[in-house]
């Protein structure tokens, strides 16, 4: 804090940055920098989730194939490289789609048939099949955030450090070992940021952190993980931004598994577990119960899709059923980095109530996603990001992206289910597409090839006097809202 | 001849030969062993009979009971998950001694055998088998731990075998260290003139000289394992949860050190315990051996 | 001196030689590689395949190995395989903050174990048991605190309680007073760990040399007892205390983790923790030749010390 | 105290005094109430058994024991001071000035990593009030007194770098830097070599005869009491058993103690061999209170009254002092009481001529690491050509300075070590006594494992009949079968070399080599353990090797004897020959500096140490190795080596003027 002009904000980053390259960034904390350097045509409103305009001021589409975007005019690049325009959001996608970058998002926009730039201020994209979710393609996100042909060549190599976007911030200097400094971008299209400064510390341990949140250093903490530390921070007065059920985590069995390829076996692994009853006593604050692949706040969310409430009788009569009167043994796959976390203490104490024996293979991070993304394991977990909800229903159900080619992890296939999504992307009705859409998830939720366990909330807390932070659903804050 | 005949008292020899047992039983009277065992005994009779105690098993969850402060009932007070920290530590020695002794007996024969041979042999044998160790010493313990817990994934026996691999140099280079300056001992020379055999010099004469201070350096090697264990649960390389491994409680507890300060704090003092008493009883042990400390 | 420098030489040859081709092999025997770390909950097995090629992570172990060395002959350590930074200017960056923070720690842990062994030793060679004891009670107790427990004690107390030192905050070698804040706590919780060890080796060697002939010589001549116990004890005792003190030096080196982790300081620690979680295959088998060269600098740096207390040792 | 009233005042005057050592399982009276006077320019040698309490006495004068001796009573009177009162401070004003101390390890008594000036500059400066400047004139001044080549160099040398004898001439240079009036020595010489020992002796003498200081002098030695001491106090269990002026101590020792120290030194005069006198038990446990004199266990003399009270100090002629019951101790006639050792022909078992032992032209080079690959390795030659035949029943003594190569002979006769050239023949299999009793044994094994152990590597028997073999062997060596299951610590050193010597025997050889198998021993054990050696061989008929450099045992016990030095043999012949008309310059300087136990010769020999100390085995000079040191030297010596030639029948020398 300091001078009204030139306001200091120093907040905490949680890991090693890796870099803010649109094409190839990964992980919250990198995405959330990316977020407030870059702009997307579209972005996500913070407070409510939902899609709203940013660098393209409007739009409209036909036969959700072709969408007819509308650039804001005046958008001043940062770092001097001009005013943006349509040929600059051509530049960017075009770039995820060359091979040769190399993006790991190059799937997102292969959908797009054509792009074109009538004038400067519009883009008109034609797809070859429709997609009704399009607009998340596009947003600031990952493969929708815009970059400069300039200014990428002039890094070189070096790209992903030195970001040059349309967003209320710009990258000033970067010590990969210990800080970020971000500067209000002046010429910002909704005008300068109220903070001056954004400094970001790395302190990776929750409860350093915490102290130092404590201790005056910091302003606020991107993430804090820690249910104790949250009660501590909570019971000094500290200011706990939150966003509730920004995504679920899955446990995704593995339909070649003889045992869980049974359904009822699946289901009884659902009723057989309290996440309530769980969360309530280890993470009130960090975890919700989940009850679906979808969240609550989604547009899309079924609210009358089949729930499993614990119900122990009936996981044995189901499993009894199936033939395992006397339950098995269940191998979930896990990453050491938490160790084994109270949750799955819970489980492996809940599903023994049922005869299920679960045990637990501990690894390191890459090794548990090597495996997971080769299928070899019996049921693993996933966090889904939970955005588009399209996305998630191809990446995870659809049986062209099952593992190792996708995130099908559960190497689910059933073509009832695929006929629905598939109809859905297509479908120009909104009102029908929901429909569609709740026939998918009621079919997710009865085969149940992922059982959903808890939803999980995204603490940032802060000194009482920082204001405006809104953490969207994809767990970003957009800092030109912060003060202090 | 002057010679006055006073019947001397006759000297009497000891029929029972209580020379074998000497060492142990100047072991037992040694001051700091039984100190030490007076804290090891009761705590390792405690982890035995635990499961006949009147406490909660150490894995058995009570959400009644969450975070409660040490009471009668609960002697060390409960965690988050209302498991009862008693039970968890008494089972949680268990598993670190176990560790511990894993880790001891492991570099002890892996140091005993290595040590010996360079020792005994000297020349390219040991050239070559020093260059080895002085390799795994310039390896930081740390990647050892990391990459066998990736390929054996979590469990006693990464764990055991990371800590060894980092103990392992050092015996071996104290084993070899004794070899050496014992292999020109008068005795084994003696041996030697009747020609007899390497393994017969090694294994009668090397190693029982050198056994008793690889004893002395294991048991630090034990207590050291248990605190080791305990750096790499922190970093998620020790021994899984819910197994309590006394490294796992304190990391688990060590958040919570504000609002329940027992939940890591108690476990600790336990670990403090068995540490120290293993380092008296190495104290011990080499007191007994050292001659010029026999007055 | 040249024999013995070309000797050194040789064995930092066989050393570095033989932890490379080990690590080498090792990393790549676990399982999981450099993309599989990126992986995170969203990216695809295909994406990830794409990612793999374009690093030509597909070439035979053996040409990879030997390209490696290639590189390796002609000091080219390459860039991160996340980041694309630069890892010879990563590791000279976090380095300085390590060897400071071991430097710390050994200055801080000699100066308070060296007098407390050899008062220890003094009184126990006068008969006196209850303070030598005491004072090795004392270090024991302090040496068996895990130090992630310790330093969260320390952070309580020293930062959050009395805000003698930040939690946090960058680390800039050029700041030396700022880095000393920084440090502080960290060097203090290492220096628990080390004093145990130092003070009882200090104890045992000037036990040891208290009881040899030539102090009995000079306190025939008159020196007094304290004069005996400074110029002849410690300077005779300093063998195997130099030899625990390079030994902990190569140990802190990588023993700062856990503290690194909880103190947020940017060493050489988190480079390997993170290389080795990322499988950044390059970064960890360049800390370690790097590890390599600063265990065979300390021998050698041990034994020029030797030479300066002990005029028989020869090179 | 019925000592006479001095008419002087003494130097020193001692008191009553009583040291203690306060241990775990007992007090340790160390010193049990000693007083002696020692007057100014007085020399005067304590000797006694190991244990005894010779050097806690010393050491008790100034307070220098380390915990947890302490000077619990008495007087220690220093020109009409008494030291025991002092202060620490007061007290350092006194050590090094007042009192000099030299020990007896040079190789430990110095500080090995601080150089010599800074060892001995201090003190002077402190003492003696002198500037550093004046301190280190002062102390190179000393050094060049005490001997040391290029004084004003060498101060600045590390100790390190000085062999044994020139570290000793430093502790000497020290303890006098300060002109002290009283010079305590103990056992200054032990670590030495003859030759050396001989030199420092006649060093000791003048100088304090120069500076008139006074002297304690410690010393198990009684040849060397006799060349040097002008008064003796023979200690025993903490207390004076005898004190008196030199000759009558020789003369007409009053105490059976003494008279029994004096009867285990071999004879000089070899014609009549009579047994050693042996000691017979042990010194009393100190830890015990002593009821009675504390000999009485041991001695033959022995009466009632002795058992009851303990005897003072008393008169038995001018001076002399004894504390014993017995008028006259056990009296002259004590040595009839041992037998005559019947000569054995020096061929060996008469009629017997057959070879035991034959080597030839042998050689044994170690080549150490080369600093540089294209350098040559640094070679010593320890053993140079010899060529011996040793035949059945036959002991060979061999002589010589430390590092002359007596060990590795030693070590290549029983293959412990592979001979560069030359050749050994063995009738039958060699065994070995080795020096130190402490590291010759697995101190984990039980003595019937120990003596078993090469039966069961040979194969030999049954374990029953292994354990008869041990049994009789113990018999042998004089051990009760009751020592079978006892370990090597719970024996004494002289109980550990007999097991040595039935472990050599085990396996019926037919030599065995010892290699200074009674140097750690006291004079008293070293006795038996000879008798023992004379009795086997004249049981057993072995061939023994008997390695020494002690000329005056090994002409006891020896037939033959070879005289080596630098790693060649340059006198070898029968053991009376050798002995009484030595013909190497070598041997001839070896003898005379050799102590005999007896003052009045002493007094009558004209000491002329040899010079120099043994040159280094790494660069032999070209002609005969003896050469740098030899007082008849000539070009002719330095240019052309020496080969042992016939001197008379039975001897033969490698020297040039000899033949
Ligand atoms: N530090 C000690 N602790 C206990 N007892 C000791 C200690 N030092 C010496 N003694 C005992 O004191 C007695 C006298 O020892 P001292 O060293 O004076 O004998 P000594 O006559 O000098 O023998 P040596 O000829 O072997 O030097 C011995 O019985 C010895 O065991
Ligand atoms: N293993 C070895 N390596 C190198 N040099 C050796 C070795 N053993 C002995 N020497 C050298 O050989 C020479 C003769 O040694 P040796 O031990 O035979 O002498 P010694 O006559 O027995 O002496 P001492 O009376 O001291 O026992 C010495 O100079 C010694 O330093
Ligand atoms: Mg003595
Ligand atoms: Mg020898």
């Amino acid at each position: 804090a300091g001078a009204a002009e030139d306001k200091t904000l120093d907040v905490r980053f949680y890991d090693d940055p890796a870099g803010f390259d649109p094409a190839n960034i990964f992980r919250i904390e990198n995405e959330n920098i990316a977020f407030n350097v870059f702009s997307g045509l579209t972005t996500y409103d913070g407070k409510t989730g939902a899609i709203v305009p940013d660098l393209a001021e409007s739009w409209e589409n036909k036969d959700n194939t072709t969408w007819t975007f509308h650039l804001r005019k005046g958008v001043q690049w940062q770092k001097g490289y001009g005013e943006f325009t349509a040929a600059d959001v051509l530049y960017s996608y075009k770039r995820i789609l060359d091979p040769a970058t190399a993006s790991p998002y190059i799937a997102e926009l292969t959908g797009i048939e054509t792009m074109e730039a009538p004038d400067p201020y519009t883009v008109v994209i034609k797809l070859k099949q429709p997609n009704g979710g399009f607009l998340h393609t596009v947003a600031n996100y990952h493969q929708g955030q815009i970059v400069k042909k300039e200014a990428i060549e002039a890094a070189g190599d070096q790209v992903r450090w030195q970001p040059v976007g349309t967003g209320p911030y710009y990258l000033e200097s970067i010590d990969v070992n210990s800080r970020i400094v971000l500067k209000r971008h002046k010429g910002y299209y909704k005008g300068p940021a109220p903070i001056e400064t954004l400094d970001f510390h790395i302190i990776k341990d929750d409860a350093t952190a915490a102290i130092a949140l404590r201790n005056g250093e910091i302003d606020l903490l991107m993430r804090q993980n820690k249910e104790e530390q949250l009660q501590i921070l909570k019971d000094a007065g500290f200011k706990m931004n939150h966003v509730d059920n920004y995504a679920a985590t899955l446990k995704v069995m593995n339909l070649s598994d003889p045992i869980l390829k049974d359904v009822r076996v699946r289901q009884a692994i659902a009723y057989a577990i309290d996440y309530p009853a769980i969360t309530a006593a280890i993470a009130p604050s960090l975890q919700a119960p989940a009850y679906s692949i979808m969240m609550p706040w989604m547009e899309v969310f079924a609210k009358d899709a089949p729930r499993y409430e614990y119900d122990p009788e009936k996981a044995k009569q189901l499993l009894t059923e199936a033939g395992y009167p006397d339950g098995f043994t269940l191998k979930a796959l896990n990453t050491s980095a938490q160790g084994v976390t109270e949750q799955q203490q819970f489980e492996i104490d809940y599903l023994s109530q049922v005869g299920i024996k679960m045990e637990l293979e501990l690894v390191d991070t890459p090794t548990y996603n090597q495996r997971r993304n080769k299928g070899e394991f019996m049921t693993a977990t996933r966090l889904l990001p939970a955005i588009n909800p399209d996305m998630i229903l191809f990446s995870y159900l659809h049986p062209d992206n099952r593992s190792p080619k996708g995130l099908n992890g559960a190497q689910y296939d059933n073509p009832e289910l695929t006929a629905t999504i598939e109809a859905a992307r297509a479908e120009a009705d909104p009102e029908k597409r929901m429909e569609l859409y709740a026939k998918a998830q009621t079919i997710a939720m009865t085969d149940l090839p992922y059982v959903p366990s808890t939803a999980n909330n995204v603490y940032w807390p802060s000194k009482t006097n920082v204001t405006g932070v809104n953490i969207n659903y994809l767990a970003q804050v957009n800092f030109w809202e912060v003060d202090e | 001849m002057a010679h006055f005949s006073i019947p001397l008292p006759a000297r009497r020899t000891v029929s029972i030969d209580l020379s074998r047992f000497n060492g142990i039983v100047r072991l037992l009277a040694n001051r700091r062993v039984q100190l030490a065992l007076m804290i090891l005994v009761p705590i390792l009779l405690l982890t035995t009979f635990r499961s006949v105690l009147p406490i909660a098993g150490p894995l058995e969850t009570n959400l009644r009971a969450m975070t409660k402060a040490p009471s009668l009932e609960h002697l060390f007070g409960t965690d988050r998950m209302g498991r009862d920290i008693f039970s968890r530590t008494l089972a949680g020695i268990q598993i670190s001694m176990f560790v511990g002794f894993a880790v001891a007996l492991l570099s002890l024969i892996v140091g005993l055998v290595v040590g010996t041979l360079a020792g005994f042999f000297g020349g390219a044998i040991d050239r070559v088998m020093m260059t080895i160790t002085d390799i795994f010493l310039a390896f930081p313990s740390l990647l050892l731990a990391i990459g066998l817990v990736s390929v054996m994934g979590t469990g006693m026996l990464p764990v055991v075998l990371a800590i060894s691999l980092s103990d392992v140099p050092r015996f071996i280079r104290l084993q070899r260290s004794m070899a050496l300056s014992l292999r020109s001992r008068a005795y084994i020379d003696a041996a030697r003139t009747v020609k007899a055999s390497h393994l017969w010099l090694m294994t009668r004469h090397i190693v029982p000289n050198t056994i008793a201070s690889l004893l002395v350096a294991a048991s630090i090697a034990a207590a050291n394992a248990i605190l080791v264990e305990a750096g790499l649960s922190f970093l998620g390389l020790g021994i899984m949860p819910p197994a309590p491994s006394l490294g796992n409680l304190i990391r688990d507890g060590q958040s919570y050190l504000e609002q329940a300060w027992w939940i890591s704090t108690l476990p600790g003092a336990v670990i403090l315990l068995i540490a120290i008493s293993l380092h008296f009883l190495s104290d011990g042990i080499r007191q007994v051996l050292d001659p010029r400390s026999r007055k | 001196m040249l024999v013995y420098s070309l000797k050194r030489f040789a064995q930092l040859f066989t050393t570095v030689l033989g932890v490379v081709t080990l690590v080498f092999f090792t990393m790549r025997m676990i399982p999981g590689d450099p993309i599989s770390a990126i992986a995170g909950d969203n990216l695809s097995g295909e994406a990830l395949d794409r990612m793999r090629s374009q690093m030509g992570l597909d070439a035979p172990l053996f040409v990879q190995y030997l390209n490696y060395l290639g590189h390796l002959a002609t000091f080219d350590f390459g860039n991160t395989v996340t980041t694309k930074l630069p890892i010879i200017g990563l590791i000279l960056g976090a380095l300085p903050v390590t060897v400071s923070i071991a430097v710390g720690t050994i200055v801080l842990t000699v100066l308070i174990s060296i007098p407390l062994g050899t008062l220890a030793a003094f009184t126990a060679h006068k008969g006196h048991r209850m303070l030598d004891n005491a004072i090795t009670g004392v270090a024991m107790v302090l040496d068996l605190m895990p130090s992630f427990w310790t330093s969260l004690v320390c952070l309580l107390i020293f930062s959050l309680t009395l805000g003698w030192f930040p939690a946090s905050g960058t680390v800039s070698i050029d700041d030396p007073a700022h880095l000393l804040r920084r440090i502080a706590l960290p060097v203090l919780v290492l220096s628990m760990a080390q004093v145990a060890t130092l003070a009882r080796i200090t104890r045992t060697s000037v036990l040891e040399v208290l009881s040899e002939d030539y102090v009995r010589t000079a306190r025939s001549m008159g020196w007094s007892e304290l004069r005996v116990l400074f110029r002849h004890a410690l300077k005779n005792a300093a063998l195997p205390i130099v030899t625990v003190i390079g030994l902990s030096f190569g140990n802190l080196l990588n023993g700062t983790v856990i503290v690194e982790f909880i103190f947020t300081l940017p060493g050489i620690g988190n480079l390997l923790v993170g290389g080795m979680n990322s499988r950044d295959y390059q970064m960890v088998q360049t800390l370690i030749v790097f590890y390599a060269l600063i265990f065979v600098a300390i021998n050698f740096a041990t034994d020029l010390i030797y030479r300066v207390f002990d005029p028989r040792v020869q090179f | 105290m019925n000592l006479h009233v001095p008419i002087r005042e003494p130097l020193l005057d001692v008191r009553d005094l009583h040291t203690h050592f306060v241990t775990d399982t007992g007090t340790v009276k160390a010193v049990n109430g000693v007083s002696l006077q020692i007057e100014a320019g007085e020399r005067v040698a304590i000797v006694g058994e190991s244990g005894s309490g010779k050097s806690a006495m010393a050491m008790s004068l100034l307070r220098l024991l380390a915990h947890p001796g302490k000077v619990v009573a008495g007087e220690i009177n220093l020109e009409g001071h008494d030291l025991n009162r002092m202060s620490e401070r007061q007290l350092n004003d006194i050590r090094g000035a007042k009192i000099g101390t030299i020990f007896q390890d040079p190789m430990s008594s110095l500080d090995p990593v601080m150089r010599i000036a800074d060892q001995m500059v201090p003190p002077i400066m402190r003492h003696l009030r002198l500037r550093r400047d004046a301190a280190r004139a002062e102390a190179i001044s000393w050094l060049d007194r005490v001997g040391i080549p290029d004084p004003s160099r060498r101060i600045d040398a590390y100790p390190f770098e000085m062999s044994g004898g020139m570290r000793q001439r430093v502790m000497i240079a020290m303890a006098l830097s300060c002109r002290p009036r009283l010079v305590i020595a103990d056992e200054p010489t032990t670590a030495l070599d003859v030759t050396i020992q001989a030199q420092i002796v006649e060093l000791l003498k003048e100088l304090t005869a120069e500076t008139g200081a006074a002297m304690i002098f410690i010393t198990h030695d009684l040849g060397l009491v006799a060349r040097f001491a002008h008064k003796v106090g023979v200690m025993y269990a903490g207390r004076l058993a005898e004190f008196g002026p030199v000759g009558d101590i020789f003369a007409r020792p009053q105490h059976p103690y003494t008279q029994s120290l004096l009867d285990t030194i071999p004879p000089v005069d070899q014609q009549e061999r009579r047994r050693l006198a042996q000691i017979p038990g042990f010194p009393p446990d100190m830890k015990r209170p002593v009821t009675g004199c504390a000999f009485k266990d041991r001695c033959p003399g022995a009466h009632r009254h002795c058992f009851e009270e303990a005897p003072e100090l008393a008169a038995r002629g001018n001076d002399h002092v004894a504390a014993c019951w017995l008028p006259e101790g056990l009296g002259a006639d004590r040595t009839v009481e041992r037998p005559l050792v019947e000569p054995l022909a020096p061929t060996g078992i008469p009629g017997d001529d057959r070879v035991a032992v034959e080597i030839n032209n042998l050689h044994k080079h170690f080549t150490g690491r080369s600093a540089l690959p294209w350098r040559k390795p640094p070679t010593v030659r320890a053993v140079n050509g010899i060529s011996m035949r040793i035949r059945r029943g036959e002991t060979l003594g061999i002589v010589g300075e430390s590092g002359c190569g007596k060990s590795t002979v030693a070590r290549l006769l029983l293959g412990l070590d592979p001979a560069t050239s030359g050749d050994i023949f063995i009738d039958g299999i060699a065994q070995m006594v080795f020096q130190d009793p402490a590291s010759s044994f697995n101190p984990k094994m039980t003595l019937s494992s120990i003596i078993q152990e090469p039966l069961i590597v040979t194969g030999w028997g049954t374990r029953l009949e292994r354990e008869d073999r041990v049994r009789e062997l113990l018999g042998q060596v004089g051990l009760d079968e009751s020592y079978m299951h006892r370990y090597p610590s719970q024996l004494s050193g002289g109980q550990r070399q007999r097991v040595a010597i039935a472990r050599a025997l085990a396996l019926k050889p037919s030599v065995v080599v010892a290699d200074e198998p009674t140097s750690a021993l006291d004079v008293s054990v070293r006795a038996q353990i000879i008798n023992l050696l004379m009795d086997l061989k004249q049981q057993l008929r072995v061939s023994f090797v008997f390695i020494s450099h002690d000329l005056l045992t090994v002409s006891y016990v020896a037939d033959m004897i070879a005289v080596m030095y630098l790693g060649e043999v340059v006198e070898y012949g029968s053991a009376d020959e050798v002995f009484h008309t030595p013909a190497h310059p070598y041997t001839q300087a070896l003898i005379a500096a050799m102590p005999i136990p007896d003052p009045a010769a002493e007094a009558a020999r004209v000491q002329t140490p040899l010079s120099g100390e043994l040159p280094s085995p790494l660069s032999l000079p070209p002609g005969c190795s003896f050469a740098s040191r030899c007082p008849k030297a000539t070009d002719y010596c330095r240019s052309h080596k020496m080969v042992l030639k016939p001197y008379s029948a039975t001897r033969e020398t490698a020297c040039h003027y000899a033949n």
